[in-house]
């Protein structure tokens, strides 16, 4: 067991991953020899050689489309996008390529590959390093979509996206790579070195993609949370003084609705939280699957405290960002319904 | 103050349109045997004026003359013949069985045989190519069982894609021929990944990508041609140029280039520009590119020039935007014919046995087709199931898509 | 007044538009000589020269960008994308650029542009020719959305489409080109010429965006449409006999929330319909919408009919497409619940 | 069966890292004047070499010299001196201001001010550049207001942005400057749809786009030079070749392209290649490529070979991936030091006079910061409200938009 960060967790994770399997190589824009801008890769270019961890051009279609026709041949590409606002280029190969070659080859040709991308906003990167645009993949048919909250989870749901048959995209909430920062932008962060989910594990174990993970047990409310909107949600529970029972989602895609609807049932209500923009974000997935599964249940309107639909802004990026705040009004709203 | 006129925009167009008489005039060919042939390490550097020229290996007499000619013997020959007149029979028969209802959709390669066939002859058992849809050669050089294909075709119960893909939408892993996408370009950049991924390994295979002039102007053929250019994995980059993307001509794609082989010059890859309705420089190119891959010595861009002689597709007319006959003036012939009189020069071949061929091959056609039109044809017969519409989506089924299987009760 | 199809329609928007503005121009693959594959620009080049009508290389993400810089300038580009399916190559020039350009420049530079694209399934188009990707769109701040169902309004709200000083998506569902087609492939489609919505005025009129359109008044339940599921809903109204109230929402963003609100406050019970796959599909923000709006009116839960969440079949496409019997099945489950 | 050697990726690095000596050995940098000056509506075809060379104008000496050279009067000179001084002044005020905790970001482009400065000066009032964010000399060069541009970096209640742009990416429609994008290339396409659109008009306003090598990867820039080759709008294509995109060496983006001009040859495309940190050639080679568009002959594409003194950003530490010493080994010397011998060879500069200069210029954009910092610093001070959020989202605001914004309660 070692004392990680979220950075150090996912280097692991495919460090790991590289010392177990050949098949496995690292690729993207300055993740070579400098080690990647947010160092996930750092060292792992020295260790596993230049034909396993590579340098790409600019070209995030191509560095998507490379890793289709790898996975085609039988490796498993781990592909980094430098930040997820960068996806978009490579969106055709992901969800014309990837996503359906398995489906439209019955099975002949699969894609087992792992697109990370650091996401969400909080270090003033306005509208082109702040995005988490999950949403627009969770309606792909053929995607598997993860956001770890945690360097455990991070590290755990790594090996198993690498691990998995299907192509995964894999974000990873950059405003946490330090510290599980709850929103409270004008506090300094706790380290992971002091935090419980800091404790990673050496060598190799996975966190099963498709299970949520219950983060704080409450009565009052369900909250349905991901990534840094957990421990903002737990800070707002903890500040509102409300009995919120936590999920943290890990998994999009699948979702575990088990215990979504196993949880909503207990409360009677639920808050979706997300940095995404509202209109049509996964929180609109959420709420309509609570309402299909938990309608009878339900004692108050099932609410959404996200992002604007404005694009991320640089000087208002704390006006932006759903904190403790709103989300605690947002509870509070939920439990006087 | 200095006057300037008015900019004005230029769009380019072609010469002639329907009424028009076809005009090939302005289409420089050079003579059959006057393009060099050089070394497979050659650099880029020194072989920059293939991309402006064309290697032709048939002259107007059907004899193979120059650098590139002597590579095929006679039984590959033949066979090739027999490949090339096997695919023209077969997509006869299947754009016959669109017309009839049989299927939704259909795609020839009339007038561009050559170039798939021969080229799938150069390549080896474990090669992959990524194709467009009009590479069917590819296949039929392969001897792929016909039936198969035509299953695929009909959409019935014998399709190995189960129904899931359009008519022509093939995909074999066995006979090296990736899953096609009706994305256009997107399989391009994919097969350098392959090639990337071979050479990672310290495999001997090697890829072959497959595009269209229309295509070229897609971001991941740019994307193909840098990751190839940085990277130098074992990679046929092919270009088949047959001078229309469904109503629009050429030039729209090329701009001011004067061939699509230039544009690989910017990238500092080796490129060349082929006769593609001359089997015998088909063929002899290719292996030499072939070598040149297995070799280490990275990738080759080819520019096949050739003459799209059907419609588009099933769905397409195009007397609408190109003169009708425009097809026979092409300077550049027929692959077929140019083949059958090179082997009849060669003393290896006859008009009696061409006959006799195709006659042969139309049989065989036929009874793979009345097979095949016994597991169904699309909407009639025997189906695939509605089930393997959730199948594949994923390698497991996960639970959101177990639940809408059930609703959909199957 | 005059009989059109929905080609017929759309074609006569964007020549009413071309002849009162020269800033407006048409561009696209196939659209200049030969007139576009579906027909919708034939003769439009001949009529206003190559310079304001013209084909492009096959290049959706070039189409995009240069329609973006075109309207800086201060044109009113009309782009079309050949199938919706190919929209992806373009996805990072629309969300990126088109969507943000008049929020980032404060408003210096804009992005006046339509983006045509045919979408929905039904005509054997496989995975490739069949998608309708609204959701995608709805998700991104900036863009409108734009969704019709029948001549009169392809031409109104294309008109107003154009004229809109903020970028446009605008959907046309091929299904729907040459008649009002509800889903039953088995039965001929009656021609445009012969329903009362192939009626289409002369010259110049809009339908205003944000505004959705009852197709049928009724007290049981709530259905939302847009698009061939418009017909889809009335047959299976008609086939079942429940009195749905059918909403035809033609503008998906921004959406008449105020006429949704209002309709499921009355009946009490709501049924959403669409084309594209379930999961966040926009499906989803219109049940959470609902549900955030008209909870205490709810007498069963919202349900969703929809494609599946797999790719879009070639030999089931029956089975994947939302027809009659499934919308049917739906009504009767929300009437039922 | 012939044996095959396994394949081997090839990845191509750098030749030097930290560490290690700084090499400019390979770098071949053709003597000033040597290369000719073609007439403004030469074809693609005559110019071809002109890609692989460089153009100078300034020697050793500190002379003009050569074909290029006489095109710019004193004035003008000593004009672009100071609009390079005062941009370099500029970017250390800005980044000392964001290492002062005032702004979150800043990016200099030390050693590249000639590159922008001449070339602004070479274009009109009307014409649009479509930048990168390491132009701010065109800014300076057409006398933006600095404390409008400082107030951009301080994302403060004076940013014309209303503090939605991160800092540098600023935008003015009066001075000719697109918003710019956080996103690499997607400008360089719609630059030459503005030159379409001018083309289309009747007009006669050209567009100039600028991308970095790294960026030069981007689906959009080829498709920039696609549309450019196809239409040939008046656009000229600028390729600010800096050596780095942040530690990746330019050898990932060229590939084995000798340069990045000769991706523009394979569209058909006129390509010269320049030294950016020559003014003289900047000045000359700019005015050649704006002649020629606004005269309807159509594109121009550059490469600006220079190199980036400085970190990529002020997030980025250089000292992880190349020798820290680099940029003093750089060949091509510094922009300002070489326009500055130069002015004195001709006799109408002294060091004195530089040094004055130099401290009127500090005088001014200390000046300039005060009073920008007056309206606030990022978190400190006046700052945009919490609206600027909602507003310009559309023209007008949706009622969806208007709900959110009232429970924000701003
Ligand atoms: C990304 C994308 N855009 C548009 C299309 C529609 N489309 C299908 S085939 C075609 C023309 C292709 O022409 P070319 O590449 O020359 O190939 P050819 O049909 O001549 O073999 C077009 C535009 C598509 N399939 N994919
Ligand atoms: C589409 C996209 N991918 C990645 C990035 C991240 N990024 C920002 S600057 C940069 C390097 C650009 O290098 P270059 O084009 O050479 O310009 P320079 O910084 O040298 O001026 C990268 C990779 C981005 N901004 N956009
Ligand atoms: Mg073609
Ligand atoms: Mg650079």
């Amino acid at each position: 067991m070692a004392r990680m960060n979220m950075i150090e967790a996912i280097r692991d994770a495919m460090d790991v991953k590289l010392g177990q399997d050949d098949d496995v190589v690292v690729f993207g824009e300055d993740v070579g020899y400098f080690g990647g801008v947010f160092r996930c890769t750092d060292g792992l270019q020295r260790k596993y050689g230049k034909s396993r961890v590579f340098d790409t051009p600019i070209n995030e279609s191509g560095i998507v489309g490379v890793a289709v026709g790898m996975g085609a041949y039988g490796l498993r590409p781990i592909a980094e996008v430098q930040f997820a606002d960068y996806v978009y280029p490579a969106y055709d190969q992901i969800v014309s390529e990837a996503a359906r070659l398995r489906h439209r080859s019955h099975g002949q040709f699969t894609s087992p590959i792992t697109i990370r991308m650091p996401c969400g906003g909080g270090i003033f990167g306005g509208q082109t390093h702040s995005q988490t645009p999950e949403a627009l993949f969770t309606h792909v048919a053929g995607l598997k979509t993860v956001l770890p909250s945690n360097p455990y989870d991070a590290k755990g749901l790594l090996i198993a996206s690498i691990e998995d048959d299907d192509p995964v995209i894999f974000f990873e909430p950059k405003r946490l790579y330090n510290g599980p920062f709850d929103g409270h932008h004008d506090r300094p962060v706790t380290p992971w070195s002091k935090h419980a989910l800091g404790d990673v594990p050496e060598g190799h174990y996975v966190v099963p993609l498709g299970e949520a993970a219950i983060r704080r047990e409450g009565s009052d409310v369900t909250v349905l949370a991901y990534g840094t909107m957990v421990f903002v949600a737990q800070a707002a529970a903890a500040e509102t003084g409300i009995d919120a029972e936590i999920i943290d989602l890990r998994t999009l895609l699948p979702l575990d609705l088990d215990r979504i609807e196993a949880s909503v049932k207990k409360t009677g209500r639920c808050l979706i939280v997300h940095e995404a923009t509202f209109t049509s974000g996964y929180g609109a997935e959420l709420s309509a699957l609570v309402q299909e599964t938990c309608f009878y249940h339900l004692e108050a309107p099932i609410e959404r405290v996200t992002g604007w639909d404005t694009p991320y802004p640089h000087a208002q990026e704390w006006d932006y960002f759903p904190g403790p705040a709103r989300v605690g009004a947002g509870l509070k709203r939920v439990m006087e319904a | 103050m200095t006057y300037y006129k008015p900019l004005s925009l230029y769009v380019p167009e072609p010469s002639v349109r329907p009424g028009d008489k076809p005009d090939f005039s302005k289409f420089a060919i050079p003579k059959a045997g006057s393009v060099r042939r050089p070394e497979i390490d050659v650099s880029e550097e020194e072989i920059r004026d293939l991309a402006y020229g064309i290697i032709r290996v048939l002259n107007r007499d059907g004899e193979a003359v120059g650098p590139w000619a002597g590579v095929m013997d006679d039984e590959t020959a033949l066979k090739g013949l027999r490949y090339m007149m096997k695919t023209r029979a077969y997509d006869a028969r299947m754009q016959k069985a669109q017309r009839q209802g049989k299927t939704s959709f259909y795609m020839q390669c009339l007038g561009e045989e050559a170039i798939a066939v021969a080229h799938q002859m150069a390549l080896s058992p474990g090669d992959m190519n990524f194709p467009t849809y009009r590479q069917q050669g590819l296949l039929i050089a392969r001897e792929h069982p016909l039936v198969e294909m035509m299953c695929q075709i009909y959409s019935n119960s014998g399709d190995v894609l189960g129904g899931r893909q359009m008519p022509v939408m093939y995909s074999s892993r066995d006979s090296g021929f990736f899953s096609i996408s009706g994305n256009l370009g997107t399989q391009y950049v994919q097969a350098v990944g392959w090639a990337m991924a071979s050479a990672i390994k310290g495999d001997t295979k090697i890829a072959s990508a497959w595009i269209g002039d229309g295509a070229t102007a897609s971001n991941d053929f740019h994307s193909a041609l840098l990751y190839a250019s940085v990277y130098r994995p074992p990679v046929i980059l092919n270009v088949v140029n047959n001078q229309w993307a469904i109503s629009t001509f050429q030039g729209i794609a090329t701009g001011q280039s004067v061939t699509f082989a230039t544009r690989a010059l910017g990238y500092g890859l080796n490129a060349l520009r082929v006769d593609g309705n001359d089997f015998l420089a088909v063929y002899a190119v290719s292996k030499w590119a072939v070598e040149r891959a297995r070799r280490n010595f990275g990738p080759t861009f080819i520019e096949w020039v050739t003459y799209r002689v059907g419609a588009h597709s099933s769905s397409d007319d195009p007397s609408k935007y190109r003169p009708l006959d425009e097809s026979s003036a092409w300077p550049m012939g027929d692959p077929i014919e140019r083949l059958k009189n090179h082997l009849i020069v060669r003393g290896v071949w006859s008009d009696d046995r061409h006959v006799q061929l195709d006659a042969e091959l139309h049989d065989e056609i036929r009874d793979a087709a009345k097979e095949a039109e016994s597991h169904g044809t699309l909407g009639q017969g025997p189906a695939p199931s509605a089930k393997e519409m959730f199948e594949d989506v994923f390698k497991e089924m996960p639970p959101h898509l177990r639940r809408q299987r059930q609703q959909m009760g199957v």
